[in-house]
């Protein structure tokens, strides 16, 4: 493969550019030329981009599946059969194989560790102790909460009934996952729901937080990739998926701190081995199909 | 009147295109977008944009928030102007300096020291041992959290119209009413306020505007109270899945337009009857004694800086020693490894420096230039054309910035019909992007002003026989400076450090700070943001400081904080 | 030539009317002066010629040019006049050298030869030594005067002056109308001239015109306007008149009349053709009344001194309620009853006093 | 009882001084007129009593009450006194009626009270019915009249005016002089009034203070100020004065003194203790001259035309290069020779020319 790939991203900019770099030692001959931003705003982009017809990524590595099932409704994704996919669980990779998972972000529970409780169980959030004191980044504007909202949802030992419990315990819902740290690690508030990789690598450079697996299991998103239709280098964009599905891909991922989606790869310092993390059931199609649902449902409960 | 083709009738098309190119065809592509999504006409997004219970409801709260917050920006930078303008408290420059550094913080790190200080614990506060145990709900967040930010992020906006107008003001016009038995309060109730009529509108209808369209100060505030605006609801949309969202957040903006030129009929409303000009020339500056009062007044002045700048610095200097966010800041935890980090390891920041330092100074020099001969031509020729011109160059300074950067792309991201070439991932979309939303901001304070001149002065010039442009530079520049200045400065502040417009619009290589801070700490590294951030105060500071130098080459009163 | 040909102007201010209907040429060299009471629309007339408004009505040439009317609008700066304006307008950015070097500026003039004029017009208004002050830092009168100053550097072919010797003392003034008249002579400018101060007008212009209510009454050369008013209007503004009611006896050779006065018999001067008999009106100047012998009584109501002399009111007997002014050295009495015999007045042309006379002398 | 005391007052700006050691004393009620050329300190006079500037040197009391001076400075709103401003300060963004009864508002008035007051005030000045509009839309003359009721609405204790008549034409100042006089007869308000027009100040004022450079040169009433000059200075400001040498050949009885001038001999009047002989220094007004059969010989220089009378320009022979007015309403000839008697001149007291005195009457 050779030529320009052009690469829209809502990695960390550090990851990103780790990332692209692993990419191009392994093929010389591609040049990638990359765009962050968060996901919310990259799809903002992409959706103008898509309106004024002439979409500019052969590539998107972004947040959720959530996500990539929207684009893959709406037509825009490239099926990429060939890639291989050993080592990787069948929820991990669209059927139709036009997204694969690269790596898993979980989302469980952190506290600062001046609170009076560590919480083992999502349970333990609707606890008196945790009145006003827990926080979680809004589904409607983060995707991982989104994530995080059909999951627990879809799971029938939570369900809406826990959610509305959270929302009777004072929980509040803001923002994203940065924010969440900031509270808790701020000490605004005791517990935080949010993704393993901030609070793990932030409690390494001393930060006052702490990452918990909850016992009933941890939503995940996993950050998949996918071809866009119009790719203008689909051959580029083929070795790209390729490198990143490859063992040494994951391992890339996993010294940057997150689960590697391939099974058999070393997880990062400070993570628990992957098969003692448990995973809750997540459909992504039915994600996609109650999403407006969920959120419109989310926000009566939570106002706003 | 037969068209003429003089220095003046050159500069009016010049205007025209200029505003119809930067305002008028942004919009005009949002409003396609929203009855045409797609570029099929479909009214089904925007009636059930339109239907939705969650629309109005935001625009209340728009409406509301941005109206109170207006209100305290209003006072507080009124107050300060005519502290700094009309009295002999001492230290002015200093205190002009930091009441317009605010405008160089990001609203939410203001937002988030100032909850950090009303909540349990913050880095100060754990090192100083006074944190509270991990407590009660935080009153910030809620309506009122939102309208005491947004009045304190926006009076730099009133205060530097409003100083810029006392600046004019005739001498004999406050002595006449002294002789008259009026006291200090009267004076300033009858006379100064009225008088200042344009530059108070000037500033409100532009605090008013960027209340209306901020997003940091609601979505870190108001999310967490299920308090949505516009500019909230518009970045939930975004955050959707589907093909109609373009059109939907189209509908919303058409929405928060609509609202920005409410705040441009009440200003014309205000403006429109009234007579402002005053005849004769501007004297020095008036220096009311306050006596005894005097200390107590900068007292009092000094605290509100406290509160508005030095604590919200302090957290964000604190952040940005410390290795982690949280890690309590004592001799130990400091470190200055995060300055180190991006100041010579990210080439990125340098690179971002470099690139909004362009943005901003060439922006706003070319608004500035722009400015002047546009508001002459608003108040002096007046005509409808010229009137909604201005009204609709408002809009795009009102749009959330994730809009205008998608009215971007949506022009721009094929090449241009003639020339052939792409601004699509250059820095010059952004350069237009900027150009688009600080217009206003850059007009506003100098209509203030033209309307508060006396129209002879430039009539005396053109006596001379002198062209357009000779009296441009010669006399209204001159003239105006001040206002313009004051323009200048606003515009140069809020893009130096821009991110919403930027955020959709930057490529690789074309990174801008705003972009970078973003990046830094949505990515988890809250430390070197702040890091980044306080750089960025420190070379705001040395750019204002090198003007402060060079201020006895300007014209008097155009720099606000060298007096 | 005509360097100015104002015909049928109208200005209109909202429902009011500043100016009306005024038709007016100026030849080229002329010093005309505008003068007429507060109000009357004399600036505005200036600000017609000088293309600061636009006409509502009527039209404006220069030589052969139309500047003004008929769709056309010349702007300003095109003009080619300068104009001293009443509220001076300085530029307070600039200093006074900078004020008044402006328009050699625009011409393009070098620093050292703008340097030069600049002194040559701050000393013709006694104001050398001034150059770096800024106008905030000057008196009223030096603003005025700095405002001439740059009139003048500018060396125009047409200059308005509006009211330029309002704040300056008599002997200024004396040393800036001789100033005027100097330019005057020397660069041959057409100069019109608004003032409210009729002996400056007097002194100074080739001709005059009388405005009322945004009207011309008469425009004419200084003696004829004061000797010869061809109005009521006019005979009362200029040189502080009075007009009395009369009764003519007949004419008494040459372009005399004898009327009767106040019970006596006078004699005084009529236009060609005015009435042979019935009852007429008088135009009097206070100078042509004098105490004397003879004459009709009045009595003294009111004695102001003036300096050079006292200027008393005097009642006629035979017309108890009209008071006019009498100058004189003598002393008298308040209450005093004085002979007092009219030296020379003008019997106005029939029907003056109705339809104010615009007409070109 | 003195309402005014000033006392060795000094105002500096910069490096230059506006108003230097001037001592003033000011009755209750009294009328006292600031005469002088422009730029001589007068509106900074003004302002000093008003309080907008504060003293150098020297001390202001306003009748026991110290109010500006040793350390003390009660600001202008406590001084209670009232001003009109050379440059009129109307308040743009208020009617004209609003700008009239800004004052009564401050007093706190009814609004049904202020409309009376305001209406009475703007009709003193001729401008009823003008109370809707807005200064802007004034000409100059209308400006100054609303800045007059301004003013006068205020019913103040003490007024200052700084040439609030400048831009009246001749008929509008003597009615707005009527306005002052009865104002200052029926409020009994101490006036101080700036003008540089010296009929105005004789017309009008109890006494005149004549300055020069920031000084006062002498404070007078009008009479005496004419006739009684104690300096050259007044000697010329005054009345469009000359000061010539003569030769003093001896006292003539009575205050009367003989005098050689221009070759011919006059008698002239001359102050107790003046010289009895050597050269002396001769002031003339125009009016004391006059062309007869005697007298010294002159050549008629110049002659300008002035409505009621011409004022001729004279050169007497024996100093060729002085030109003396002469006002006559005889038909001179440029270039004639004509013989001119001296009716009245006065010899100033020995040493008026070098020191200006500054005293008060
Ligand atoms: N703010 C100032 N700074 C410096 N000099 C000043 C200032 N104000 C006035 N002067 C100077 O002080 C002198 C006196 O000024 P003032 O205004 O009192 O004169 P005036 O007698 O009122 O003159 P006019 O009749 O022309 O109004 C003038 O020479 C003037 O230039
Ligand atoms: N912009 C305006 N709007 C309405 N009326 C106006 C305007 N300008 C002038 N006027 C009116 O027009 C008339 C003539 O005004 P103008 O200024 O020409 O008078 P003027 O003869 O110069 O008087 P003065 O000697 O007082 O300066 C006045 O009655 C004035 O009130
Ligand atoms: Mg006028
Ligand atoms: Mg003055």
């Amino acid at each position: 493969a050779s030529g320009k790939l052009v690469l829209y991203t809502s990695q960390p900019n550090e990851d990103a550019q780790a990332t692209v770099d692993a990419f191009e030692k392994a093929n010389p001959d591609v040049d990638v030329e990359w765009v962050r931003d968060g996901t919310t705003k990259v799809m903002a982009k992409l959706q103008a981009e898509f309106a004024a017809g002439n979409p500019q990524p052969d590539l998107l590595l972004i947040a959720d599946s959530v996500t990539m099932a929207g684009l893959k409704r709406d037509d825009r994704l490239m099926a990429y059969e060939d890639a291989d996919t050993t080592g990787f669980e069948d929820g991990l990779y669209d059927k139709d194989k036009t997204y694969f998972s690269t790596k898993l972000i979980t989302t469980g529970i952190v506290n600062n560790t001046r609170a009076e409780m560590t919480p083992t169980s999502w349970k333990d959030l609707t606890k008196e102790e945790a009145k006003g004191q827990v926080t979680m980044p809004s589904p409607l504007t983060s995707g991982a909460a989104l994530v995080h909202l059909a999951a627990i949802t879809q799971n029938p030992d939570l369900g809406w009934t826990y959610v509305e419990a959270l929302a009777e315990n004072g929980a509040t819902a803001a923002g994203g996952n940065g924010g969440i740290l900031k509270a808790v690690a701020g000490g605004q508030t005791a517990y935080g729901v949010i993704v393993d990789y901030l609070p793990i690598r932030e409690a390494a450079k001393g930060s006052p937080v702490k990452f918990v697996f909850p016992t009933e299991g941890v939503s995940a998103v996993t950050e998949p990739v996918a071809i866009l239709k119009t790719a203008k280098n689909p051959e580029a964009a083929k070795a790209f998926v390729d490198f990143l599905l490859s063992e040494e891909g994951q391992k890339l991922a996993s010294t940057q701190g997150y689960l590697p989606a391939r099974e058999g790869v070393e997880p990062p310092a400070g993570f628990p081995s992957r098969d003692q993390i448990k995973l809750m059931p997540f459909d992504a199609d039915q994600a996609l199909a109650d999403a407006e649902e969920n959120k419109k449902r989310f926000s009566e409960i939570f106002g706003g | 009147m037969k068209p003429r083709l003089d220095g003046e009738g050159i500069a009016l098309a010049v205007l025209v295109v200029f505003v119809l190119l930067v305002s008028v065809l942004p919009v005009a592509r949002l409003v396609f977008e929203a009855f045409a999504p797609g570029g099929e006409f479909d009214l089904s997004n925007l009636s059930a944009v339109l239907s939705a219970g969650s629309t109005w409801r935001a625009t209340w709260h728009s409406l509301v928030t941005a109206f109170f917050g207006t209100a305290i920006s209003l006072i507080l930078g009124t107050v300060f102007a005519l502290a700094v303008a009309l009295t002999d408290i001492r230290a002015k420059a200093a205190l002009v300096f930091a009441f317009l550094l605010p405008l160089m913080i990001p609203p939410q790190v203001t937002a988030l020291s100032w909850a950090q200080l009303a909540g349990p614990s913050s880095p100060l506060l754990i090192t100083l041992g006074l944190a509270p145990p991990l407590g009660a709900p935080n009153p910030l967040y809620s309506a009122e959290g939102i309208i005491l930010l947004l009045g304190i992020q926006h009076a730099p906006l009133v205060f530097l119209s409003v100083r810029a107008g006392l600046r004019g003001l005739p001498r004999e016009m406050i002595e006449a009413a002294r002789a008259c038995g009026a006291g200090r309060i009267f004076v300033l109730r009858t006379i100064v306020l009225p008088m200042m009529t344009p530059a108070l509108v000037a500033g409100s209808a532009l605090a008013f505007v960027s209340a209306i369209g901020n997003f940091g100060i609601p979505a870190l505030l108001g999310i967490p109270a299920g308090y949505t605006v516009l500019p909230t609801l518009i970045y939930q949309r975004l955050a959707s899945f589907g093909p109609s969202i373009i059109s939907d957040v189209a509908v919303l903006s058409i929405l928060v337009g609509a609202l920005a030129c409410l705040g441009f009929a009440a200003q014309s409303l205000f403006v429109g009857r009234r007579d402002f000009r005053t005849v004769g020339a501007p004297s020095e500056a008036l220096r009311y004694r306050l006596g005894t009062a005097r200390l107590a007044v900068e007292i009092g002045a000094w605290g509100i800086i406290v509160l508005i700048l030095v604590v919200p610095l302090i957290a964000l200097l604190a952040t940005s020693l410390v290795s982690a966010y949280g890690v309590p800041l004592s001799e130990k935890t400091m470190t200055l490894g995060n300055y180190a980090e991006v100041l010579f390891r990210q080439d990125a920041t340098v690179r971002a420096f470099r690139n909004s330092f362009f943005l901003a100074a060439g922006a706003s020099l070319l608004l500035m230039l722009l400015a002047v001969p546009f508001a002459a031509l608003i108040v002096w020729r007046g005509g409808r054309l010229l009137k909604s011109l201005a009204m609709l160059a408002e809009v795009p300074y009102a749009l959330p910035g994730i809009v205008l950067g998608i009215a971007a792309i949506l022009i721009f991201i094929r090449p241009l019909p003639i020339f052939g070439l792409s601004l699509y991932n250059t820095i010059w979309i952004i350069f237009f992007a900027y150009l688009a939303r600080f217009l206003t901001l850059s007009l506003r304070p100098v209509v203030g002003a033209v309307q508060q001149l006396d129209r002879g002065l430039d009539e005396a010039a053109r006596m001379t026989g002198a062209g357009y442009l000779f009296r441009l530079r010669t006399v209204l520049f001159p003239l105006l400076a001040p206002a313009a200045a004051a323009g200048a400065v606003l515009t140069f502040m809020t893009s130096f450090n821009e991110l919403t417009v930027s955020a959709l619009l930057w490529s690789a290589g074309n990174e801008t700070l705003g972009v970078v801070v973003f990046n830094l700490d949505d990515g988890g590294y809250t430390v070197l943001a702040s890091a980044v951030a306080v750089v960025t105060v420190v070379a705001i500071v040395a750019i204002m400081g090198v003007t402060a130098l060079l201020a006895r080459r300007l014209p008097r009163g155009v720099l606000p904080w060298a007096d | 030539m005509t360097a100015i040909t104002i015909a049928g102007a109208l200005k209109r201010f909202g429902s009011g009317v500043a100016v009306d209907d005024v038709s007016l040429d100026i030849a080229e060299g002329e010093f005309v002066a505008l003068l007429g009471p507060s109000g009357c629309g004399k600036t505005t007339l200036l600000r017609l010629i000088a293309g600061f408004e636009t006409l509502s009505a009527g039209s404006i040439c220069f030589g052969d040019r139309l500047v003004a009317g008929e769709g056309a609008h010349v702007p300003p700066e095109k003009r080619k006049v300068a104009i001293v304006f009443q509220s001076y307008a300085l530029w307070p950015h600039m200093t006074v050298a900078e004020n008044v070097g402006y328009a050699l500026r625009v011409r393009g003039l070098g620093k050292a030869e703008r340097r030069i004029k600049i002194g040559e017009a701050l000393s013709a208004v006694e104001l050398s030594g001034f150059e770096a002050r800024r106008p905030a830092d000057l008196s009223g009168g030096q603003r005025q005067r700095v405002a001439l100053a740059r009139c003048l550097a500018m060396d125009p072919a047409v200059i308005l002056l509006d009211e330029p010797l309002a704040n300056l003392d008599v002997h200024l003034r004396a040393s800036m109308e001789e100033t005027f008249r100097a330019f005057h002579e020397r660069t041959g400018a057409t100069m019109v001239y608004v003032t409210h101060d009729q002996a400056e007008a007097m002194a100074m212009a080739d001709r005059i015109a009388v405005m009322e209510k945004g009207r011309i009454l008469q425009v004419a050369d200084p003696a004829t306007l004061y000797d010869r008013p061809t109005s009521e209007g006019v005979a009362r503004f200029v040189g502080n008149g009075r007009v009395v009611d009369c009764v003519i006896l007949g004419p008494a050779g040459g372009d005399q009349s004898r009327v009767q006065l106040f019970g006596a018999e006078s004699l005084v001067r009529a236009s060609i053709g005015a009435q042979a008999s019935g009852s007429g009106r008088l135009a009097l100047k206070p100078e042509r009344l004098a105490i004397g012998e003879s004459g009709f009584a009045a009595r003294v109501r009111k004695a102001v001194f003036k300096g050079s002399h006292t200027l008393y009111e005097i009642e006629p007997e035979a017309a108890p309620g009209l008071l006019l002014p009498l100058p004189s050295n003598e002393r008298l009495a308040i209450g005093e009853v004085v002979r007092v015999s009219v030296r020379g007045g003008w019997l106005l042309p029939a029907g003056a006093g109705a339809a104010p006379l615009a007409e070109a002398a």
